[in-house]
Formats: structure tokens, C-alpha cells, sequence
């Protein structure tokens, strides 16, 4: 096992291929993605309507070295900022296989 | 009782909306392209021209009114406006459903217009919104990959592409072969819109609740703007395509109806500093279920009162 | 070969069995709606009350016998109870198959009792509860807002609602435009009920796994119960609602079957201190596929008896 | 980034609107809710059955601020009570856009 | 315009291509046990020994072929031999509708060699996967509870279950039960494998992106493998198993066509070494568009020519 | 509250049914499952495809405590060797009700 930082980022499901492009810019080719996650926050509440699939959330859940944070955040900021969301970090241990 | 609906646990699974949506669109597109086989392409000309015109025009005018009597702010004026420029298939088949009930017969055109006013109005919102940052020096928040996937979406979304798809099939295939499809795609059209009425009165339903925080203004905005619209369209579906009743009632209700799929991610994406809640509360609470109940029969007595 | 489906991966997705009960209790509802339609509302009250009557009586009776002659807990007693005063739609449309394909008539008021019978008994069970947890000072770990919400549920449930929305449509459409419904409501029906009973039929296999967990006594419970009930149920179909063979067999079904898609749920938050694999399983694993298999056709003999 | 609390509730999909309902009275109005979620524990295995989707679990995640941690999770615990389920707490660092 | 289907954001839900499968495997069972009704069991018994012949044969020649000519590591090429024993109902319900839209009459036999040859093509896989590991000495990777689990599923996966039951219900059907549910099963067939199809299409134009990955070999293997076998099939069909035009193109195509659905998830829990773009890149994106597109004309015209 | 492994795993979903197979085999019988979970890894990308929901992944969350992490990882082990996967181990607080 090593450590590594877990970020977990909530964001609009219309910004999904836009963070995946985002990610790939910056060479993060792993990660995991929960979709229909519904959620409340500032900006209302959002959940899957029958008409706009759209309007819920996605998780994407990032599992990358501790060196690699500040980039993957910053490259992240953006988005978080125009379209809201929320963005998590935290520790973990990561288990070799 | 439909107030009980509404606030009721009922909800219709979000995949057997999504189905239905699909087949009425196949089916109305291959109900139009059967009739279209036989009419030839020149003829189809000037409905097309109109269509883009009214997806151009019908967003820059709700654009102006909305700046000028209501006291929006420019970018939520915008994103509310451009909804109004495309259209709703919701709106349209409920249509179509009246005047088969009615017996009252349409031109096949329409169904053409409807592919093609999905997008005009979604690229003049993205202009509108772009020289809007511009002129007020506003830093613009959208990412630049963004406005491209936008575009390239603008004009390739889902249900353009069954409509034309149906379109396709119902032009080229042959008379044998459509016999067997047709059990699935006309004999259960009308169960199956009775079923996606059901779940876009209750969608719409649970839109009333946020009716207070659109506020006043714009819920009358949200029922005069497609009464105006819908005339305009009748009119110009009666004088100068020269429609039957039917036909010019069918673009009265292109012009009026508000998109509710395409249009709200869309805008999104393209101005994040508008609120969803107003245009989807608009679009989908106000404009949509005053159009079922009472625009399209007011729409279809002024077709019949221009003959 | 059944045995193998249980055992097997195949699932049918949940969605598809949501959106095919949608379609059935619209569909019934429709045609019972139409044949209500000549009938006037005073010739409905007796089988309303009737309905009533039986929502109240079934659970009380039912625990009774729980309690007395098995030896479950009291609060286990009342959840289980419940679900065989509601009614289990799945039942009664197994039996309408059944009536037409013995070329059976019947009455068309036990399509407005299944609508009305899924709501008494929650009630009841909800204030045996009550009662039971006052009268043996057990702490109640119910939050106060579940019982309202309780409450109001049963009575707005979706089943109910859809039940009714297709009992006014029949009831109020014209003929005309009925005709251009039907084709989807009316033909597709026994098609679309033979995967709804593959699809409980899975599901209700998928809890066999589970009969060790409900002991003996529950078992034969679960079989003995609706043969009486449903007895009970025929005799008043045919004696007190004077019903023909068809109708009498609709009431006992009634009775017989218990609910599996209203009430578990609904015991779940009335009830946290009971086990729901006891109720599931007899409901859904013991009950369901005794009356669709045994139950239906013991009834309808029974009704054929008393003629 | 400053530092919050994450909570990670999985319970019963009953008590969905209960919960939503709990956390509205003490001021909470953000969090994120997975659906259609199964597990295991004391209380048997919960999946979605074709008939009964409301004997899955739904999995709520609260990004709180410690001070409120203690206010949060009195006011879920007697519905963990009643109902069962899981609520986790852990350390996360909250990225601010 | 499929390739602007493809690169659009349109896409069917899983759900309802489930469902839609779901449907097409029982239909087809049905029409096929209506027709095997009024046959002999012994009449069957070729057809039966032909479909575990085919099962087990096809994937070892398409192992050496692959080891031989292309530069595969063997485990690889056993993961994707295995695809070409198995077969797809897709295929073989689109050679159907394309029979039936062509007014050619062919045997229902076909229809449970569909059902056998799901299974016999995976144990040959695994069995290949075994020896290879042992002579090679590789370790083997697979958890030994999987193995068991592998051949259970090999033989009551959903497929097989789905298709036998719809034969054992037309076969023990009477006329008058079957009328009431054959609107559902029968005239709704081709307008649902309509929508099967766009899915399909959909689904393998995704996996266009995939063919450089695959390299040349393969995708020539993907379109010389299934001409070979399917030609072979048919002359099986016509001269050993003497079936018409009908029954010969279908067993053509039976041999033709490589699984999508049940094979894939089986190999990859067989073979994890192996890499599954690879095989779902030949068996969805190259075999299924070229035998829908090409192949099942060919096979057809080839049984013409024998004739 | 007492202190807890929070183990997150996400594997592809073939393997769901032996996952619970081998927690069963060490006597862990508490689990959280997530459905329908997408990703990209060194083994490409999955996702739900129409006709093969068995290429997406599954996650399953296990709070165990701390003296039985070793055996569950390793029981784990062979799984994520032989078919990928990820697995994050990390601290946190189990809510005690
Ligand atoms: N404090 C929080 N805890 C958990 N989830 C949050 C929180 N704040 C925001 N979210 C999630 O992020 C989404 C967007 O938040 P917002 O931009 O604040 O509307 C919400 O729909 C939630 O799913
Ligand atoms: N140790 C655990 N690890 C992960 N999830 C758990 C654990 N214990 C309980 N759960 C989750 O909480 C739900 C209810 O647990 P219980 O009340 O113990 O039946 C289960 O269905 C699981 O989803
Ligand atoms: N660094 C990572 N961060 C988040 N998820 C990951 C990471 N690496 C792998 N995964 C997940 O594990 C699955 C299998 O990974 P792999 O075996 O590397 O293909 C992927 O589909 C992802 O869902
Ligand atoms: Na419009
Ligand atoms: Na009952
Ligand atoms: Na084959």
C-alpha cells in the first residue's frame, strides 16, 4: 500500500466529457464516475427529471499521487467555478495489485 | 386529481420516458416521410426557409421583450428567450393528436420544420450571449471546448436525428415493407402519446412549486409570448405557405412551443450564469401545459376563423 | 425449467416490470372505466362499502389468527397481517386472464374495490401498531413525520392513482376516441400480462430461497388464509353484491390475495420492528404464487358451486 | 481548501425524504444522495427487487463543518436507530471555487 | 447520416434494448414452438446433434486459423475463436425479418439450434484456455469458484431460458390462448426489431473508433471467418440436414454469426489474460455489421444457388 | 464512535457474485454496493454498453475494523490481480446507534 490523495468531485452531468477532456489534458487517464447521483446545494436541487437527464450530477472519484494534487485541482477550478459543484480531498492508502 | 398526481410518489420510471420519446419520434417522422414520398423536394423548400427563419427571429424578439418590460437580467433574458426560438415534440404531438381526433387533415411539412427548428435558435442564444460578455465586459465563464461541443450538438441532438431518421424510412421504403412495421409504429402511437402526456403533466406538475421564484412577470410572458407567436405562425403557415387549416395550426404551434429537452442543456453549458430553475420552470411548468390545453385550440380556431 | 429461470442470471431489468404495471393498471382501469360508464354511480356504493368492509375485517382477522394460533411477536403479527387485507394487482389481472380465456363475464365494480382496497388496511395496521406499542409500553422508534407521510400515502399511492386516471378515461372518452387508443390499451394486454408473470414469477422464485427463515406455521398460513378468505370473498360476491360467476370470482380473488407492491413499503416505516423477509416471503413467495396457480381456479370453481 | 467533515450515510431507501426532511430542520440543505444502492449487514441483503425499489439503500453524503458534526449526527441517529444503516465520518479537505 | 448517429449524443437506454431483447427471444421462440407443434420430436434430433457439431468445431478452426496465419498469443486468439462457435440472435432474428420481407418460407428447426448453440463454443473455450495454461505452464489467473460458475452460466443464461420458454409456450399454446396474445408477440415483431437494429447499429458504429486497436488480421478474420462458416452452414442445411432456401440461409447464418451477448462476459471471466477490445471489437463492430449488411444476402443467395 | 478501515473497491462487474463469495469465505457479511459505476484505468475505459452491462465496474464500500484489514486485502488480492481494478483503504469513524 502507498498513499495517494482521493478526490472526489460533484459536478453537473452536463460537464462530464468536458472534466474527462480536462483530465486528459493534464495526462490523468484513471478514474472512476458514478452517474444519476442526484444532490442539493446553492444552486437548488438537482435530480434526474424524466425530460433532462442533464440537470443531476455525476462523481467523478480520482484516485492520484500526492504530487500531482495541485495540478489536477487547479485544472479543475474552472469548471467548479462556472458551473458550481463540490470537490473533496482526502487521504487514502492505495493497495498494489 | 391531478393535483394529486403531482404531489403523489408516481413517477414514471425516467427510462420508459426516454423510450417513448423515441418511438413518437421515429413514428411521426415515418408518418411524415410516407406522405413526403410522394411530394417533391422544390416543394418543401419555403416551409424549411421559414422554419429557420422563425428559429432565428422568434429568439431576438423574446430576447428584446424581456429586456425591455421585464427587468431580467441580459444573460438569463438570453437563456430564457432562446427556448422559445426552438421548439417542443411534446407540444407538437399533442398536436397532431387534436386534429386526428378532430379529423381534421395536415400538410406533411411541419414534420420537417420540427427537425429543423431544434437548432437555429440554440446558435443565435450562444451569439446573443457572446457579444452580450462582450459589450458589458463581462469575463466569460464558459470553457472554450465547451461552446464547440455546443455547436456540433446544436445541430446532431437525439431527436433531430430519429425525426429524420423516420423521415428516411418512412420516404424510401417500400409499401411491403412498411405494412409490417406499421402495427408497432401507427396502431399504438396514440396509447403510447396518452402515456407520455401522463408524464409530462406530471413533470410539469412538479414545476409549479417553483412558480413564486419565477415571479410575475414572466409567467405572463411565458403565456402571452406564445398566444403572439402562435398567431404569427398560424399566419404565416395560412398566407404564405399556403396551408389548410390544419397545416397552418400545426406551425402556429412550432412557433409557439418552447423546447424542454434540447434547449435547457444546452443553455447550461452556454451561459452557467443563468438560473435553470427560470427556464425550466418557464418552458416545461408555464409554456408547455398552457399550449396542450389551451394554445392549441386557440391556435386551431384562428386557422379556421383566417379560411 | 422454472426452477432453472430462478436459478439463473437472467433479470428482467426493473424499469421494464415498473413500466409494464403502469401499463397494466391504466389498461384495466380503462376497461372497467368504459363498462362503468352505462352504469349509474348509486348501482357502485354497495361494492365500495363491500370493499371497505373487507380492507377493515381482513387484517384484524388475520392477526388474530397469527397470534393465537402461531407464535410470532405481536408486532411481526400485525405487518404480516396488513398485507392480506390489501389487494395484489398482479393476482387480480391473472385472474381477469384467466375469466377470458374461459370465455367467463363478469361485473366490472371489482376494477373500482382493487382500487380501493389498497388503502384500508394500512390504516388498520397502523393503529394496531399503535396500540400494541401503548399497550405493552414498547418505546416506539417510528419518526413522528413517517406516520403522516404514511398516512397520506395510502391513500395517493401510484397504483391507486393509475387505477383511477384509467377508470376516468374510459369512463369519459368517446367511443371515437377511445377507438384510436385501444389498439395499444386493449390488444397489447394479455401479451404484455404474460411478462409480468415471468417477471413476478422470478421474483416470487427468487424468494423460496427464503421459506426455512419463515418457519412452518407461516407457510400454511400463507395458504390457508387466502382459501378462506378468498371463500369468504366469493360468497359475498354472489350472495351480498349478487354478482354472476365472473364477478364473485373477482371478489374472492380480492380477498384472497395479498398486497406485495403497496404494503411492504409501507410496513417497512410503520413497522422497523418487524422483519421484512417474513412478509415479503409469504406475500410475494407463498401467497402470489399459490393464488395464481391453486388459488384462481379453486375460486372460480367455488363461485361455479354456488350458481 | 479548508477542512471539513465528510458524513457517508447509507440507509434504507424508506427513509430518503425522512432524512432530507431531518437535515432541512438543522439547517443542512447541501449534500449528494446515491441511489439504487445495495449492501448488506445486520438487517439481511437489500437490492432492488422488481417490486419493491424501495428495499435498496440510498447513500447520502454530507460535507459538513466539524463544529456542525455533532448536530448532524443526533439528529440522524435515531433514524439509524429505528431503521439501521451506516454512517461513516471521515476527514476531507473541501476545495473552495 | 448513421455515421452523425453515431458521433451524437443519442443513445438508446440500456434498459429498453434489454427489454427489446427480451421481447425478440420470446417472439421468436413462439413462432418457432408453433410451428415445431405439428412435428415429430425425432425430426428434431438432427438439427440438435448439427447445432453441438457446429458449437464445437467452429471455435477450434478458428483457433488455428488465428494461431497460424495471424501472430495472436494463444490465449487471445481462444478468447475470440470462442465468439465464432457461439452465435448472435441479432443476426439471426434480421436473417429472419429478411426472409420474411423477401416472402421466403423456411424451417423452424433453426430456432432451437439458436437456443443450443449458445452454450457448447464456451466450454470449448474454456477447455482450450486449461490445456493452453497447462502446456505453457502460465498460471492460471482465474479463480477456481468462477470456473464452476462459468458452466452453470454457459447452460441457463437468460438468452437460452428466454428462448426455450417462448417455444414450450407456443407449443403447448392452445389456438384460442394464443390468439389473445399474438397482437403482442406477433404483429408488433418487425417494428420492435426495427428499433433492435438502430440500437445494434448504434452500438457496433461505437466500436469503429476501436479498429486500429484490432489491426488488419483480425478485422479480415472478422469478415473471411464468417463468409467461410456461413457458406459451410449452408451447405449443411441444404445437403445434411435438407432444409429449403429458408431453413439452409439460417443455418448459414447460425454458423456465421459471432455472440455479442453471452460469450463476452464469459470470456472475460475465463480469460482475463485476454484482451476484451479486442474480442468485442471483432464480434460487435466488425462480424455483426458485415453478416447483417452482407453476409445474410450471400448466405441466402449461395442456398439460391444450390437449389 | 469508534474508529474504522473504510475499504472502497471497484472492480469490474463479472466479478461482483465471487467479490461476496470470497468476503463470505473470511465471515464479512456487511457491504455497500454500487451499480452501474464507469471508469478508466490501464485497462481502458467501461462503461455501460447496451448489450453487455456486465464490461462496466461495481463498487463495493466495507467498513471493517482495523485488526481484520490484512485478511480482507488479501483475500481481495488475488481478484484485482487477475482482473484490475482499484482499491482504496482510508480512516474513519463508524457513528455507533
Ligand atoms: N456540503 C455539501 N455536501 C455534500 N454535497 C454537496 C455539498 N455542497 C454541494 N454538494 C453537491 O454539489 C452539487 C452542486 O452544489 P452547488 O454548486 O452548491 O449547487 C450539489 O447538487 C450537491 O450534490
Ligand atoms: N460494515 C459495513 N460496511 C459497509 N456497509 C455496511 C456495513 N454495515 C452496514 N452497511 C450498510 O448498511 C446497510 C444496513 O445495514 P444493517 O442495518 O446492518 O442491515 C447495509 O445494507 C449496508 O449497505
Ligand atoms: N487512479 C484511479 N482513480 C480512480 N479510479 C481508478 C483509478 N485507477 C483505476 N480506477 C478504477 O478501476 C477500474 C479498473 O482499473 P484498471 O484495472 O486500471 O483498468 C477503472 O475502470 C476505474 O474505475
Ligand atoms: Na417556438
Ligand atoms: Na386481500
Ligand atoms: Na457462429
Amino acid at each position: 500500500m502507498f498513499s495517494i490523495k482521493r478526490i472526489e468531485l460533484v459536478i453537473e452531468a452536463v460537464e462530464k466529457s468536458n472534466v474527462i477532456r480536462t483530465l486528459k489534458k493534464i495526462n490523468i487517464t484513471s478514474y472512476t464516475i458514478y452517474k444519476h447521483v442526484g444532490g442539493a446545494g446553492e444552486r437548488g436541487s438537482r435530480d434526474e427529471i424524466a425530460f433532462g437527464e442533464k440537470f443531476e450530477n455525476v462523481t467523478f472519484v480520482i484516485a492520484c499521487p500526492e504530487n500531482r494534487l495541485t495540478t489536477v485541482i487547479e485544472s479543475l477550478r474552472p469548471i467548479l467555478k462556472s458551473y458550481g459543484g463540490m470537490c473533496l480531498v482526502s487521504d487514502a492508502q492505495w493497495v498494489i495489485h | 386529481m391531478l393535483a394529486q398526481l403531482v404531489r403523489s410518489d408516481l413517477k414514471l420510471p425516467a427510462e420508459l420516458t426516454k423510450s417513448i420519446t423515441i418511438y413518437l419520434l421515429i413514428s411521426v417522422g415515418i408518418h411524415g416521410g410516407i406522405e413526403l414520398s410522394h411530394i417533391h423536394l422544390n416543394e418543401a423548400i419555403p416551409s424549411i426557409a421559414i422554419a429557420i427563419v422563425l428559429g432565428i427571429a422568434l429568439p431576438i424578439i423574446a430576447y428584446f421583450t424581456i429586456i425591455n418590460i421585464g427587468k431580467l437580467d441580459r444573460l438569463n433574458a438570453v437563456a430564457i428567450a432562446t427556448h422559445y426560438g426552438s421548439v417542443s415534440a411534446g407540444t407538437f404531438l399533442t398536436a397532431i393528436a387534436f386534429l386526428e381526433v378532430m379529423h381534421v387533415d395536415y400538410e406533411k411539412h411541419p414534420v420537417i420544420m420540427l427537425a429543423i427548428m431544434e437548432s437555429p435558435a440554440i446558435l443565435v442564444g450562444l451569439m446573443l450571449a457572446t457579444s452580450i460578455r462582450k459589450k458589458y465586459a463581462l469575463g466569460s465563464p464558459v470553457i472554450e471546448s465547451n461552446q464547440q461541443a455546443l455547436v456540433k450538438e446544436a445541430f446532431t441532438n437525439g431527436s433531430i436525428l430519429l425525426l429524420l431518421g423516420g423521415i428516411l424510412i418512412g420516404d424510401i421504403a417500400t409499401e411491403k415493407s412498411l405494412k409490417s412495421i406499421l402495427p408497432f409504429f401507427d396502431q399504438l402511437f396514440m396509447g403510447v402519446l396518452c402515456i407520455f402526456l401522463l408524464a409530462m403533466g406530471m413533470e410539469a406538475g412538479k414545476k409549479i412549486g417553483d412558480f413564486k421564484l419565477a415571479g410575475r412577470f414572466l409567467i405572463g410572458f411565458g403565456i402571452i409570448m406564445p398566444v403572439l407567436s402562435g398567431c404569427v405562425g398560424v399566419m404565416i403557415g395560412h398566407y404564405v405557405l399556403g396551408f389548410s387549416i390544419g397545416g397552418a395550426t400545426l406551425v402556429g404551434v412550432l412557433a409557439a412551443s418552447a423546447s424542454y429537452i434540447a434547449v435547457p442543456p444546452a443553455m447550461r453549458m452556454a451561459i452557467p450564469e443563468a438560473n435553470p430553475s427560470l427556464y425550466l420552470t418557464l418552458a416545461l411548468g408555464v409554456t408547455f401545459p398552457f399550449n396542450v390545453v389551451f394554445g392549441i385550440p386557440l391556435y386551431y380556431g384562428f386557422a379556421c376563423f383566417l379560411n
